[in-house]
């Protein structure tokens, strides 16, 4: 009885720290989104310098591990502009998910025929039209599913953020363990919820890629 | 085995093999002789390559048996493993082991199944790939080889576990024509030292000149077997004769 | 081969540079300019209406979390009490204590409540405001343990447990490592006190330093017992840290907690979480 | 500048013995990690159908929650249970058994990808199931999972950085404890940041020889 009556505060405690988690990953992923896709375009389209400059970025990043990012981007960021932990964590995650992505769509623009581009020059289009009307709806679908796996990536790396104070998932667990001195209990209810979290996520993105597979 | 010429090889007696809904064979028989080449033909989907399959027991039949040297294969508490070292199989595709040299092609089932010895192992391989002709190429990867290459060495790794009888799945119909030739060599030339060969195949040229006999097959069972000569000049039935017009003239505008 | 690996070297020489370029800009920072930029500390904390405070909620009965997620503790009435005076809202963030100071410097808090202590290194990095209350500290160790300490020292040899960045962990550094007393391979730093807590209840370490109520009360829980309470590991009191130059909430800080300590307030917020 | 080379000067003993502590970790969980996704591979492919179901849950829930929970959960939540491991087993623990659920779903993928053909014709020159995936299919879905498990050893690297949150003394947990000490957070890692880098890149450039010296002609799986 006792132990149900745990399990219950327990949960409702950790629970609170869901919609956080889902919030720096929504974060993360957009942020990450708008680096990655910039940066491949950078990489594949740019000129010389632009190509250097994306592929140091994606090589530095992605050889550092996240937590490390994240602890020099929440000092970084705080020089510049008072952002709260979540928004410095979610952004510094953001920043790391970005040079992945990058890869994700680098591997995309790269497969979308050159044959694309050259019909969409040939009508008269600009280079940056041609990316962003022919190339990059093409290439979104070819880096859908590459793109989901990094989702669940970002979602389960977004316990990271802990370290710099963010109330989620993984912090709400190690608060309530601290108080009810029951952590067994604390992270196997973290642990579900997380499952939780990444299945549903999996799914909606399956669902996803089903819609929008491209016949190439 | 040798004591007396009459008992056969080989004695399939009325099989039945689905996969789900789809009947494949439907009461199928047959049975060979020691030195026979029987040359099967059949328009596809009549069940030959599942034949061979549930010959050599990689998809067993649903029902019927099956004698291998007057033992029976299908009856219940056989090792399937013993009695494929007994049958040799070459594939279409030729599924050659993609990680293994030539020389390891062979080597491999001779160390691991016949537990030879390496020195051994790789003395036969050697000369296994001898009769293939293919010595020069031990130490090439698959993927270095040429189809027909391939094909000569399945044919040597089959070889090398001294099987009694062989089974051919279209053993060139994966190939360039160019390259068939050197294929079909070598099978007459197996065939010539008396091995036993099952040969599913449309080459009318091999079966003609090799073929002790040529058995028509479609829907499952036997329509029509007899002597080369006699099923390519006059077949009993209408489906037979239609179906080996076809091939004869695919066989003649391919050249 | 060769390509890449000048490319690598490439990469780290470039990094190296840009680190060493970060390093000196917050130690180089003029005094004049950082006071220059301080002066309005306290006008800008009155004209946002509420000052953000960093805390590490993980130190009970100074700070912690209660089951509504709200921060208790000592430290936070208090806080909230100065915040009462001051006339501003208070803002509680929590953050690992390790990076509180940092925090203070790169101005993303504008305070620190964490049970801090005014030690001579920390004062080279943020301003303190005058303790509001002197601390000992506390050897725990599990309840089955042998050991008996008259002194600090005493805790030589053996494995000791203390949190990041606390003067706990620089004491135990300084007077046990580079004395050649415990070898350092012994010596845990734990992000928060009660998972070195937990770590000596489970018996993975054999000591824990750390200040003596929180101790106490983390004993309490997780059943410890207390070996030793000294003020001998301990330097100065607990102070508020506050950004390097912001003389005039310095001066306004120090005023309201004198002020506190004289009409008895800081002592009826202590006795309500069982501070003597 | 010269503070810079100052808190190099202090930092890189500390940062070096935390190199050596990380590299440990990682080479030590990336084996436990491979003993363990090897089976669980196979198992995966060629088990019976129960057998299948209990990996795949396995897999799960390791692919499917954070290393860090896990982490935590082994170290602060199994002494509940009455099973206390020490930090260092505890480190290796977590981690081989998290990259062996990631090692057994890359080699699960190798060994599908090897083609039916290669197990037909084991079979047809008369091994069995097991010696057929031992001597045939294994080999060969090894070196076709090389630049996945190369890829994997890389991540490992990266993600022993979460260890000190066990008080593991890695080369992030040195940095921790450094940069509360001479309170210089960004140089300070930003130096690790280039410590994880070097890391990353010896091994890269290790584990490409190694692809190279074990590559096979024509053996990259897109054959099939």
């Amino acid at each position: 009885m006792e132990f149900f009556q745990n399990l219950v505060t327990t949960f409702n405690f950790i629970l609170q720290g869901v919609w956080v988690t889902i919030g720096v990953t929504a974060v993360a992923l957009a942020v990450g989104l708008v680096f990655g896709v910039t940066m491949a375009m950078a990489r594949v389209y740019g000129n010389p310098f632009l190509q250097t400059v994306a592929a140091i970025y994606s090589v530095i990043v992605r050889a550092v591990p996240v937590v490390v990012i994240i602890f020099i981007l929440f000092f970084v960021i705080a020089r510049f502009v008072n952002l709260s932990p979540f928004w410095a964590g979610s952004l510094a995650l953001g920043f790391a998910s970005g040079a992945y992505q990058s890869e994700i769509f680098r591997g995309a623009f790269r497969a979308v025929p050159p044959g694309q581009m050259i019909a969409a020059r040939a009508i008269g289009m600009s280079k940056l039209q041609a990316i962003q009307s022919i190339i990059l709806p093409q290439a979104a679908r070819l880096a859908l599913p590459a793109w989901g796996n990094e989702a669940t990536l970002v979602l389960k790396d977004s316990t990271l953020v802990f370290v710099v104070g963010v109330p989620e998932i993984l912090r709400r667990a190690q608060q309530v363990s601290a108080r009810t001195l029951e952590p067994f209990l604390a992270f196997s209810v973290a642990m579900l919820l997380y499952l939780v979290l990444t299945l549903l996520t999996t799914q909606i993105l399956q669902w996803f890629e089903r819609r929008y597979r491209l016949q190439m | 085995m040798s004591s007396t010429a009459i008992a056969p090889i080989l004695r399939i007696e009325n099989i039945h093999k689905s996969f789900g809904k789809t009947r494949v064979l439907t009461g199928f028989s047959l049975t060979v002789q020691p030195q026979e080449v029987v040359v099967l033909v059949g328009p596809s989907g009549s069940g030959k390559s599942t034949l061979l399959r549930c010959i050599n027991l990689l998809s067993p039949p649903d029902s019927g048996r099956i004698w291998l040297e007057e033992q029976e294969i299908t009856a219940p508490g056989v090792n399937p493993d013993k009695v494929r070292q007994r049958i040799g199989m070459v594939f279409q595709d030729f599924n050659l082991f993609n990680h293994l040299t030539a020389l390891g092609n062979v080597m491999i089932g001779l160390m691991k199944v016949r537990k030879m010895p390496k020195k051994e192992a790789h003395d036969l391989a050697m000369f296994e790939l001898e009769r293939v002709g293919l010595v020069d190429r031990a130490y090439h990867y698959p993927a270095q080889l040429s189809g027909g290459q391939k094909q000569r060495v399945a044919i040597a790794r089959a070889l090398g576990m001294d099987p009694h009888i062989m089974l051919f799945d279209e053993p060139t119909s994966a190939l360039d024509p160019e390259l068939t030739g050197e294929v079909l060599e070598v099978m007459q030339q197996l065939a010539r030292e008396g091995m036993t060969m099952i040969v599913v195949s449309h080459e009318m040229g091999f079966a003609r000149q090799v073929a002790s006999r040529v058995v028509f097959m479609e829907g499952g069972v036997v329509v029509e077997e007899g002597p080369p000569a006699q099923m390519f000049e006059q077949p009993l039935h209408e489906r037979t004769r239609a179906f080996l017009r076809k091939i004869s003239d695919m066989d003649s505008g391919g050249r | 081969m060769k390509k890449q690996i000048r490319m690598w070297m490439l990469l780290i020489a470039a990094l190296l540079a840009l680190s060493a370029c970060t390093a000196v800009q917050p130690t180089g920072q003029q005094p004049g300019a950082a006071s220059a930029e301080g002066s309005g500390k306290l006008a800008q904390i009155k004209a946002a209406g509420k000052i953000v405070v960093g805390t590490s909620a993980d130190y009970p009965p100074y700070e912690s979390i209660d089951a509504d997620g709200n921060f208790v503790g000592f430290d936070m009435d208090l806080i909230r009490a100065i915040g009462e005076r001051l006339g501003v809202e208070v803002e509680i963030v929590d953050m690992p204590f390790d990076s509180l100071i940092a925090a203070v410097q790169e101005g993303k808090i504008d305070a620190v409540i964490a049970a801090m202590q005014a030690t001579a290194e920390r004062d080279e990095k943020v301003d303190f405001t005058i303790p509001y209350r002197m601390t000992k500290d506390a050897f725990a160790a599990a309840q089955d343990s042998t050991l008996v300490m008259e002194k600090p020292e005493d805790a030589a040899g053996h494995s000791i447990g203390v949190q990041t960045g606390t003067v706990q962990e620089r004491w135990v550094q300084d007077n046990l490592v580079a004395t050649g007393l415990t070898p350092a391979d012994l010596v845990f730093s734990y992000e928060r006190a009660d998972q070195a807590a937990l770590d000596v209840a489970n018996g993975r370490i054999e000591l824990l330093l750390m200040d003596a109520e929180p101790a106490m009360e983390l004993a309490k829980q997780t059943g410890l017992k207390i070996l030793l309470i000294t003020e001998s590991t301990a330097e100065g009191g607990k102070s508020i840290a506050i950004p390097e130059g912001a003389d005039d909430l310095k001066a306004e800080l120090d005023r309201i907690i004198q002020e506190m300590l004289d009409d008895g307030t800081i002592q009826k917020i202590q006795e309500a979480h069982g501070l003597p | 500048m010269e503070s810079f080379l100052q808190l190099l000067h202090n930092a890189v003993p500390s940062l070096l013995q935390g190199t050596g502590v990380t590299l440990q970790i990682a080479a030590i969980s990336l084996l436990l990690g491979m003993a363990l996704g090897l089976p669980v591979g196979v198992g995966r492919v060629y088990g019976p159908r129960w057998l299948q179901h209990l990996l795949a849950a396995y897999i799960t829930l390791f692919q499917g929650t954070p290393l860090l929970i896990q982490l935590f959960l082994v170290y602060y939540g199994l002494p509940d249970l009455g099973l206390t491991l020490d930090r260092m087993p505890a480190a290796f623990l977590t981690l081989g058994l998290n990259s062996g659920a990631y090692q057994a779903e890359y080699l699960r993928g190798a060994l599908q990808s090897v083609g039916e053909g290669q197990m037909t014709a084991a079979r047809a020159i008369g091994m069995g199931k097991w010696l057929a995936v031992r001597t045939i299919i294994l080999p060969q879905a090894l070196r076709l999972v090389l630049p996945a498990w190369s890829n994997e050893a890389i991540a490992m690297l990266k993600y022993t950085a979460v260890v000190f949150l066990i008080a593991v003394p890695d080369l992030m947990g040195q940095a921790k404890i450094l940069s509360s000490r001479y309170f210089a957070p960004i140089p300070i890692y930003m130096i690790v940041a280039v410590f994880y880098i070097v890391l990353v890149g010896a091994t890269y450039l290790i584990l490409r020889q190694l692809e190279r010296r074990f590559h096979i002609p024509g053996l990259t799986g897109e054959a099939h």
